[in-house]
């Protein structure tokens, strides 16, 4: 029975196809609570029983039988999808309803289908062990993805976007398979499990570098992420928020689930993940800094995020290496939170952002402004979301990132001076990381939101409608609540940690748990002191007479909307200092001397990713080569026969000389 | 009466009457339906084939299981195509229409006869016979262009198939008797054990080269990329899947009848590097190509290089490459159905003037997406199975070099596909403003939802009689 | 809650110090001490202007200021006397929750959209981006060095390392000294005395602030005074003298302190702005020196 | 006397690859057409009327009479007596042809065989090479016939070099072949004779 219904959503998904648009939405949304129920209820059983024993499930159909199998770390993941992915889809109702005039139906019931498939291989990558079946799910995730990047495909950028996301998925792909293949050549079996017994006994690092590299492509870890940045913005808002809050965190996903089997080694492959990281969270957020397209600014901080999480998981795995469990449980604990963090924030962000694109008809940063005050909401919301992406108390980011600090600064004195120099770096680039996000949202938001419009085409007219707003609104209570009761949420996690790691928790363990819900009552005091305080602001300046007045301009009475600060001139800042690593490319006239009136002048910034331009240059060389090649179909039959001729007498000569 | 030897006979007799007639013939609806019927037996004589597995008849044809496997893929994809040539010459004059369909059966069944053919002669005589057959094919649109693509088709072709006689030849030399070279395959695999090595591999080459003509294989794959050029839609789903496998099968059966022997190395090596050239001029052109149908004629050439390269890696490479020539046949008959009709709806092959097939035609266009996503071998593509495979034998023997180099050039394969495709469903066309050509009815995709449907099926499910067939296939060759 | 009262006792005093000094350094009389928290009491009873282009983030913004520096208070210890909240790495949460303060500053000074105020915004947002990692590195340094994670133990543990630990200590109060001088925006980095608002940081952020609004901001700042300057007391005070001692020393390490920055500002001129980044760099990899130092001798120790 | 006639072919192969008179050409085709007929006669051992039958439809009919006549009507109808330029200068397929005579030799020498074959072997090889050759090396699609023909030829003459009894089916073969040959110069006949220019409209740069 439970088999059937686990099976059932995948043949139900294609009734959408046929449904009339009428009822295409509600079709969607039935099936995909439906998945949601059959999947969450199982999780949600594996993480609260006791023990977290895994729930296996034998799909037997007539032809072939598949295995899903849920334990801890899947029913976590599981559900981190779930609640991402439903809220996309309230999302996206709102979202899409300006597109209906504009699309062929068929588009959109595509549309609809590739969502429901995103959910339901992204489900499959987390319930499958199997090879061929765990690569199957893992590249109809990347096909239904690229399906809903193409919603705008009538735009060629979009077009070029998509094909390059595709492309680069399938080399990560190949990579997996090579990866699998090893160890099938090896084992004898291609699956999950197989690898425990293949690193028992073969060199860990080569075989799993291989594997991050292939997760890292979809996780976007720096140098792998050159599709991230252009893809998310590319694909509708509810697209992006959910590629951006559980898609990517398969590559994660992925990057645990081999490490669950690594046997040695661990130290090592820890630090290089933790390199890996850090540098991705440092380049990831200044890359994100310069932008100008809102969206594109969040992508980049997805990477930043990514680089977070990795930095925990490498903490993990120092820590297991070293046999120091609370080393290894602060650090999976802190990048796994941060899964769930980022993919809360994150979709926030997206969604927020959406709602400003779809009022506005721009993305572009220095297009906007002002937009508080007729979308207070949304800016709200908006605001929030940059909160916890920050990571400030007393949202849910801080949690995650409290807890990789202390294990960063626990680890500062177990073990040797590498690995203390390694911490260190590790606690410097997270705090630059804090540093520039702060510096990244406040300019965000402020330019955004605040001040004046800049362009009378670009205002927004009204707040956007409910349905809209309420899956923000679902996912802000959630990162309240992981931010003032974090222990909900942290106890569970570190228990399915002991289980699938194997940790034997001690009691320093408890004292931690101890900071963390001080950290949630710290939450709650400074929101209560907060309250307070406004409240006797409120009540003091009821009594005395408010003026409302132009914003003083330092003497200089006329100015105009264009005079803001804009965002590019927020940014020139870190911009001046990492030159060399952003390469942004200004555009701009310095007036000569003999110019005595001189002309109206232009001055435009394109900011640059430096990975991007070296791997336009490799492709592009490579295509050259191979169509330098291409230059057989000369029309003449002569040389056709040639071909043969030629092939012929190689061949001979090649057996001649007994070569072959 | 039930002995395969009437039956053969029975069906090529009746084969033979049928294109007679419909030669005969200027009344269309007449020759409807004689072709239907002529479907008919057909299809109900690989029914008998299937049940007399394994049997030979007369002497010189055999019911073997690659034989016959690639028969009711023929009679599969003979349905489809008769279907939608009813539709493409539908407006022809009679004349034209009777030829068209007296081709059309001679070639399906100068194909059957390659198939089952037991022994290299006959195996050369039908391949001879199709290169006929399918001439007047391409030259249906009595154009300059389908003329010299016709002359060139068939002109290679015969040099080829000269070649490729040359190296049947040498077998005779291999035992100085020539009486062998009529005998079943099964009886000269004995002699070809205390042959003379050098020999063998002569005829190897010659035999390789000559049918690389037929199975677009480097070195001679250059005029079948020009025949699809002119070819009607139908029968360019014909020329890239079916006569391919005879192609193919005539290497095969010659690489069976070897791989006993010491050459099979020698073999492989030849097959790699043919392969490999394959799928890098493949490459490249389909990163230039600018006519949509010489893509996939380019994109087919690239499949049988990883046919070939399959083939030449051994183990577990054989069933791949049997797995994949059976994939390729239903996925790029599809596409080529799907193209023909594509023509019709934006009037052009050219790909910078085709586009927006989203809007014009949603149907077509969703059968493209899903041909794309079979045709690039990305899952729920069966193909994704069959080159995983082909993988997974380059690990197994340690060809780390060649799996790099399969990979990457795969990548670029996809890369041109996917940019081409995408052009022509979502874009506006480059210049011209995109306007309906004339309307198609979308009841025409559906037997390509039905041929990628299998393919798709493929990738989740193979059961296991089928994964026994393949294996009963390659069981003779050497592990 | 002790540090808290100290640290508004602490603040009473401290800004008028500052201009007491400095006053009479350059040869005047100058303000009596309370002064400053006149001119604040001042503020409390105006009325307030607000710009018309400001949302209520321009609203909740000094507000929500003053209560991040309310709570980074309750958080620090008080030499020999535990802090109710101490746990471990609460430094992080000091950090971050100065950060929150910093965040709601910023963009309360861009809500007014006034380009002058976005220019400090910026300057703000930048520099103390860059402080970051020089407090994080000092407390890792402190951290390595006692091996314990919450601020209370470490300052325990601090003394009781002895001797080796002097240079840690040296370190240890420059940095703070300088991040105190940088987050309140003070010589070399920030010249509160500025008459042009191109080469203002915090003042020209509060253009638009007025009346109630701007006494809490200004009340905020010299809590923040206040915060370094118990950090400073706490490292320096050892935990195992009698209580009055420790009392006497700490308003003692008070007025020293502001007194040394009233010295440090009339004798010192403010850096170009586009050497301050540098200025503050410099700042962590004085710190990164510490660091490295504490960890050789810590292996030489446990060897 | 087999061989004389074998290294008379061999010969005509050679006059084949430097002449550039389009009726030399179809008189050199014709004439080999004879010599195999001779040759063919000669091997046969056991001369039954069927074998006489094929072989003398397979050599004199075709191979002496109707390819030729096809060959000299092209000529009339297309009125282009000789080849103007070729893909390469004569002087060098002088010396390709020669070296091709070389590789054959060696070819055969390094496969060891009977005395008897070899003779065959050499020349057989070496009409593949020229066959081959000139349809490289030309670029009149006349020429190219020629080549395809020769290469024929080359088949027959390997089929003759098995020796004993040719079965019939190799018959069947080389007689399909031969039609096919002509067919196809029926086709030029018919079609093409309005541009006998070499065909290069369908290619990709």
């Amino acid at each position: 029975m439970e088999n059937i219904l686990i099976t059932l959503p995948v043949f139900l998904s294609f009734v959408i196809l046929f449904v009339p648009s009428k009822g295409r939405y509600y079709t969607t949304l039935f099936i995909s609570l439906g998945i949601v129920l059959i999947t969450s209820v199982p999780a949600v059983n594996v993480i609260f029983s006791k023990g977290v024993l895994p729930e296996i499930f034998h799909i037997a159909t007539g032809l072939g039988s598949v295995t899903l199998s849920i334990d801890g770390l899947s029913a976590f993941f599981i559900l981190v999808t779930n609640f991402t992915a439903i809220t996309g889809l309230l999302y996206s109702k709102g979202y899409l309803e300006p597109y209906r005039s504009l699309k062929s139906p068929a588009q959109l019931s595509i549309h609809n289908f590739s969502y429901t498939w995103l959910h339901l291989s992204m489900l499959g990558v987390l319930m499958l062990r199997d090879g061929i079946p765990f690569l199957i799910a893992w590249e109809l995730m990347a096909v239904s993805s690229f399906m809903l990047i193409l919603f705008e495909a009538e735009k060629r950028a979009t077009l070029k976007t998509a094909v390059n996301y595709l492309i680069q998925m399938h080399i990560g792909l190949v990579l997996l398979v090579i990866a699998f293949l090893l160890c099938e050549a090896d084992t004898g079996s291609m699956s999950f499990d197989a690898l425990k017994f293949y690193f028992s006994h073969h060199s860990n690092i080569g075989l799993f570098l291989l594997f991050f590299a292939g997760f890292a492509i979809k996780a976007g870890f720096i140098p792998f992420h050159t599709w991230l940045p252009e893809a998310h913005p590319a694909a509708p808002s509810h697209v992006s928020g959910v590629m951006s809050g559980v898609m990517i965190k398969m590559g994660i996903y992925g990057i645990v689930r081999v490490m669950t089997n690594v046997q040695s080694d661990l130290v090592t492959i820890g630090l290089i993940v933790l390199a890996v990281s850090a540098i991705s969270g440092i380049l990831g957020v200044m890359m994100a800094i310069v932008q100008h397209d809102l969206k594109k600014l969040l992508a980049y901080h997805s990477i930043e995020n990514i680089g977070i999480i990795g930095i925990g998981i490498g903490l993990g795995a120092i820590g297991l290496g070293i046999h120091n469990p609370l080393l290894a449980l602060l650090g999976f604990s802190g990048g796994l939170l941060h899964v769930l963090n980022h993919s809360l924030f994150k979709s926030l962000l997206f969604f927020s952002a959406g709602s400003v694109y779809q009022a506005c008809h721009t993305r572009n940063i220095e297009q906007l402004g002002g937009v508080i005050h007729k979308m207070p909401v949304t800016a709200g919301l908006f605001l929030t979301g940059s909160l916890a992406i920050c990571g400030l108390p007393p949202l849910n980011g801080f949690i995650s990132e409290i807890l990789i600090y202390l294990g960063l600064f626990q680890g500062l004195s177990t073990g040797t001076v590498y690995q203390s120099i390694y911490m260190l770096m590790a606690i410097i680039s997270l705090a630059l990381i804090g540093g520039l996000a702060i510096y990244c949202f406040t300019k965000a938001f402020g330019v955004v939101f605040l001040g004046v419009p800049r362009s009378e085409t670009h205002t927004a007219t009204s707040e956007v409608n409910t349905g809209m707003l309420f899956p923000q609104f679902l996912a802000g209570t959630l990162m309240f609540l992981i931010g003032m009761f974090p222990l909900l949420f942290l106890q569970p996690l570190a228990r399915i940690l002991v289980f699938l790691f194997q940790i034997n928790m001690d009691l320093s363990w408890i004292t931690i748990i101890r900071s963390i819900s001080l950290v949630g009552k710290m939450g709650f005091f400074l929101i209560g002191l907060t309250f307070l305080l406004f409240l006797t602001r409120y009540w003091v300046l009821k009594t005395r007479n408010i003026r409302q007045g132009p914003t003083w301009g330092c003497g200089y009475t006329t100015g105009t909307a264009r005079q803001q600060y804009t965002g590019t001139s927020f940014a020139d800042a870190v911009a001046g200092l990492a030159e060399p690593i952003l390469k942004t490319q200004k555009e701009d006239r310095p007036i000569s001397e003999e110019e005595i009136f001189p002309a109206e002048r232009s001055f435009a910034t394109h900011p640059a990713d430096v990975f991007r331009l070296g791997l336009n240059r490799l492709v592009d060389f490579l295509m050259l080569i191979l169509k330098k090649l291409a230059r057989l179909q000369t029309g003449n039959i002569q040389h056709y026969i040639l071909y043969a001729f030629i092939f012929m007498i190689l061949i001979f000569v090649l057996l001649y000389l007994k070569i072959l | 009466m039930n002995d395969p030897g009437y039956i053969l006979i029975f069906f090529f007799v009746l084969s033979f009457l049928a294109g007679s007639m419909v030669m005969l013939f200027r009344n269309k609806s007449l020759i409807k339906s004689v072709t239907l019927f002529f479907v008919a037996v057909h299809v109900g004589f690989t029914m008998f084939c299937w049940y007399h597995l394994d049997e030979t008849a007369l002497g010189y044809f055999t019911f073997d299981r690659i034989g016959v496997l690639l028969l009711s893929i023929l009679s599969i994809l003979t349905i489809t195509t008769v279907f939608h040539g009813f539709i493409y010459v539908k407006d022809d004059s009679p004349k034209i229409f009777a030829i068209y369909h007296t081709a059309l059966i001679a070639l399906v069944t100068a194909m059957s006869g390659a198939y089952l053919a037991n022994g290299m002669t006959i195996v050369w005589i039908f391949v001879e016979a199709t290169t006929l057959a399918v001439a007047a094919l391409i030259y249906h649109d009595r154009t300059a262009l389908a003329l010299e693509a016709t002359w060139k088709y068939v002109f290679v072709c015969s040099v080829g198939i000269a070649l490729a006689y040359i190296g049947i030849l040498f077998l005779g030399f291999t035992v100085r008797d020539a009486r062998l070279l009529h005998l079943s395959f099964a009886s000269v695999s004995e002699i070809a054990r205390l042959a003379d090595p050098l020999y063998l591999k002569i005829a190897f080459v010659f035999v390789l080269v000559g049918y690389s003509t037929k199975m677009g294989l480097f070195p001679m794959h250059t005029v079948t990329v020009d025949a699809h050029t002119v070819a009607p839609p139908p029968i360019s789903a014909f020329i890239s899947t079916t006569l391919m496998n005879v192609g193919f099968l005539a290497i095969f059966r010659i690489y069976a009848l070897f791989s006993a022997t010491s050459i099979l190395p020698f073999m492989n090596h030849v097959l790699i590097l043919s392969g490999m050239l394959s799928l890098l001029v493949s490459s490249g052109y389909m990163l230039k190509a600018k006519h949509n149908k010489r893509m996939l004629a380019y994109s087919s050439m690239e499949n049988m290089g990883i046919v070939a390269i399959a083939l030449g890696i051994g183990g577990i490479g054989y069933y791949a490459a049997i797995l994949h020539i059976i994939l390729h046949s239903f996925t790029k008959a599809g596409l080529f159905y799907q193209i023909g009709q594509s023509y019709k709806v934006m009037g052009t092959y050219q790909l910078d003037e085709s586009g927006n097939y989203m809007n014009l035609y949603p149907a077509g266009a969703t059968v493209l997406l899903l041909g794309l996503l079979c045709i690039t071998a990305i899952p729920p593509s069966g193909m994704f199975i069959s080159e995983i495979l082909v993988l997974k034998a380059m690990v197994a023997r340690g060809d780390y070099l060649y799996l790099v180099l399969t990979a990457a050039l795969l990548c670029f394969v996809m890369y041109a596909l996917l940019t081409r495709v995408l052009h022509i469903v979502y874009s506006q066309p480059r210049g011209i403003k995109s306007e309906l050509h004339e309307r198609v009815n979308p009841w025409q995709t559906v037997s390509q939802f039905i041929l990628f449907g299998m393919v798709i099926f493929i990738c989740f499910v193979q059961p296991a009689s089928f994964r026994e067939l393949i294996e009963g296939i390659i069981g003779g060759l050497p592990k | 809650m002790i540090a808290l009262l100290l640290a508004i006792i602490t603040a009473l005093f401290f800004p008028g110090i500052i201009i007491r000094v400095k006053s009479l350094v350059s040869g005047r009389k100058g303000p009596g001490i309370f002064q400053p928290w006149k001119n604040i009491f001042v503020l409390l009873r105006k009325s307030s202007v607000f710009s018309t282009t400001t949302s209520f983030i321009f609203q909740i913004a000094p507000v929500i200021y003053l209560a991040s520096l309310v709570c980074a208070l309750i958080l620090l210890p008080v030499p020999g006397i535990p802090s109710r909240f101490g746990f471990g790495a609460d430094f992080v949460l000091l950090a971050y929750l100065l950060a929150l303060g910093k965040f709601f500053f910023i963009i309360g000074a861009l809500d007014t959209g006034s380009s002058f105020e976005g220019m400090g915004a910026n300057r703000e947002a930048l520099y103390s981006m860059l402080a970051e990692p020089a407090f994080f590195i000092l407390f890792g340094t402190l951290a390595l060095l006692t091996g314990h994670l919450s601020m209370q133990s470490i300052f325990e543990q601090f003394h009781l390392s002895g001797y080796n630990s002097m240079i840690g200590g040296i370190i240890a109060v420059y940095v703070l000294i300088q991040i105190a001088m940088i987050e309140n925006s003070r010589m070399p980095v920030d010249d509160p005395k500025t008459h042009l608002e191109l080469t203002m940081i915090h003042e020209v952020m509060i253009l638009d602030h007025s009346g109630f609004d701007l006494a809490l901001i200004q009340i905020g700042t010299n809590l923040k005074f206040a915060l370094y300057g118990i950090l400073i007391a706490n490292i320096l005070i050892p935990v195992t003298w009698a209580l009055p001692y420790r009392i006497a020393l700490f308003f003692g390490i008070q007025t020293a302190f502001a007194a040394s920055i009233g010295l440090m500002e009339s004798f010192r001129a403010r850096k170009k702005m586009m050497k301050n980044p540098q200025f503050i760099v410099t700042l962590s990899s004085i710190a990164l020196v510490g660091f490295i130092l504490s960890l050789l001798m810590m292996y030489q120790l446990i060897r | 006397m087999n061989v004389l006639l074998v290294i008379l072919f061999a010969i005509t192969l050679i006059y084949l690859s430097i002449t550039e008179r389009f009726r030399t050409y179809a008189t050199l085709i014709g004439m080999q057409g004879l010599l195999l007929f001779a040759l063919s006669f000669l091997e046969l051992e056991t001369i039954t009327l069927g074998t006489l039958l094929f072989v003398a439809i397979e050599t004199l009919v075709f191979k002496v009479i109707v390819v030729p006549f096809l060959l000299l009507r092209i000529i009339r109808k297309t009125g282009i007596e000789r080849v103007h330029e070729k893909a390469l200068p004569g002087f060098y397929s002088i010396l390709f042809v020669s070296g091709g005579l070389l590789l054959s030799i060696i070819v055969s020498f390094s496969m060891n065989t009977t005395p008897v074959n070899m003779i065959y072997f050499i020349v057989s090889f070496f009409a593949v090479y020229t066959g081959l050759f000139m349809i490289i090396s030309h670029k009149k699609i006349f020429a190219h016939l020629i080549g395809f023909l020769v290469i024929e030829n080359a088949v027959l003459l390997l089929s003759l070099a098995i020796g004993s009894q040719i079965p019939m089916l190799i018959n069947m073969g080389i007689l399909l072949d031969i039609f096919v040959s002509v067919l196809i110069l029926g086709i030029f006949v018919m079609r093409l004779k309005q541009h006998t220019h070499e065909l290069t409209m369908l290619k990709d740069e």
